[in-house]
């Protein structure tokens, strides 16, 4: 199983690769690339930050989440970190199952998860300034996260 | 006691730091963390509740003891992924 | 758009290579490959089957639907015929949306309709013999699908 | 008058062939083109239910009207995509 922070462009074939085996009928995959666009404004370019070894563990917690919730155990995922281009792939996300209905599921809710609990933070640089965007504050007493404000820098 | 407290992205940002010393009672708290930090950098009073604490890479309710040797950081709101 | 019936292997990369473009920030892919196992009995290899030309009319009706529900218009499908082995992938499909949530939905709408009302058929040679895998018969009223059962030759 | 149906899968097995021509009367509907396959292959009866039938490559319903120069086929369960 993959789950990884990385400087370097993502691989999708070496994502997809790593999950090969006769049984796994069903394969869905995520890519997340760096849209020309955000809430209406152009975007130029991003950084990507992480505290590195927490975003690894926490994308291990996401794993062992999917294996309880879904069933499914094949699954890899990168993630990552710099300054990115219009089009670099910011996430990767890879889940083979048996059955389409669980690798749906999995890889649905790996990047959904991601978004909420993994510590990596996005930079906008756009036409009109510079932002974190800051999707999810994770509550200091549940450890889940709730609906936070972008701040502008 | 002195803890050394990571800063990621905003936070980073307006500490100026990657990581900072904060001085703490012995058997503090995250929340202890919290009014130190506070004091030191008041930037971060007016959106405490938005930033998380990590103890040992784990999110950490307010009564979560910290000591000189956890690994502590400073987590403001994080959008991993995309679109 | 690529629909596509086709008896040459299926290239991902191609697919989603050709959903390329700087607004779409979501991709969701989905593999359908040949199992070892199908119904608690072994697979050897199977055959697929098609009506090409209805197919691939049907498909594109596919990508219509979804354009409709979903917003999405950016999707690429193709589904291999002739005989296929173990791992070989069976049905690739793509689509990308400027975010996720559309991008998934598009995806999984796509492969469980071609599985309702694209004519493609599937023989199943395994360890008890040959099977015609019939999943749906096509209700010639509404032209809607209704479950079917396997046919043994 | 005689039509042209082509036969697909299941159906292409149990007929021996690609496409198979039947006699229906003038003004004919799906529902004619069923009785003469009925007729002609004895092994349709006993699930006729599940086989659909194609007019000019869109599934039909037994009124349609089905004519000499149209493109017919006989669609058995369909089983796209795996998993």
């Amino acid at each position: 199983m993959i789950c990884r922070i990385t400087d370097s462009p993502i691989d999708m074939d070496e994502l997809t690769d790593s999950l090969d085996s006769p049984e796994l009928g069903g394969l869905c995959t995520f890519v997340g690339k760096v849209r020309n666009h955000s809430a209406g404004q152009g975007v130029t370019h991003l950084e990507y930050h992480a505290y590195p070894e927490m975003a690894e563990k926490k994308m291990r917690q996401v794993a062992e989440e999917i294996e309880e919730r879904f069933g499914v155990a094949h699954l890899a995922m990168a993630h990552r970190v710099g300054t990115l281009a219009i089009g670099d792939i910011a996430v990767g996300i890879a889940a083979a199952s048996a059955h389409r209905d669980a690798a749906f599921k999995a890889c649905r809710y790996a990047i959904d998860r991601i978004k909420q609990i993994v510590p990596i933070w996005k930079k906008e640089f756009g036409e009109d300034g510079v932002a974190w965007v800051e999707g999810c504050a994770v509550d200091a007493e549940t450890a889940e996260p709730q609906k936070a404000q972008n701040q502008r820098v | 006691m002195k803890i050394r407290v990571k800063c990621f992205a905003w936070a980073k940002e307006v500490t100026g730091e990657d990581e900072i010393d904060l001085e703490v009672p012995e058997g503090a708290t995250v929340a202890d963390l919290r009014e130190s930090l506070a004091e030191r950098f008041p930037v971060f009073s007016g959106r405490m509740e938005s930033i998380a604490v990590s103890v040992n890479q784990e999110f950490a309710g307010e009564g979560t003891p910290v000591d000189a040797g956890d690994e502590l950081g400073l987590i403001p709101p994080i959008s991993g992924g995309c679109a």
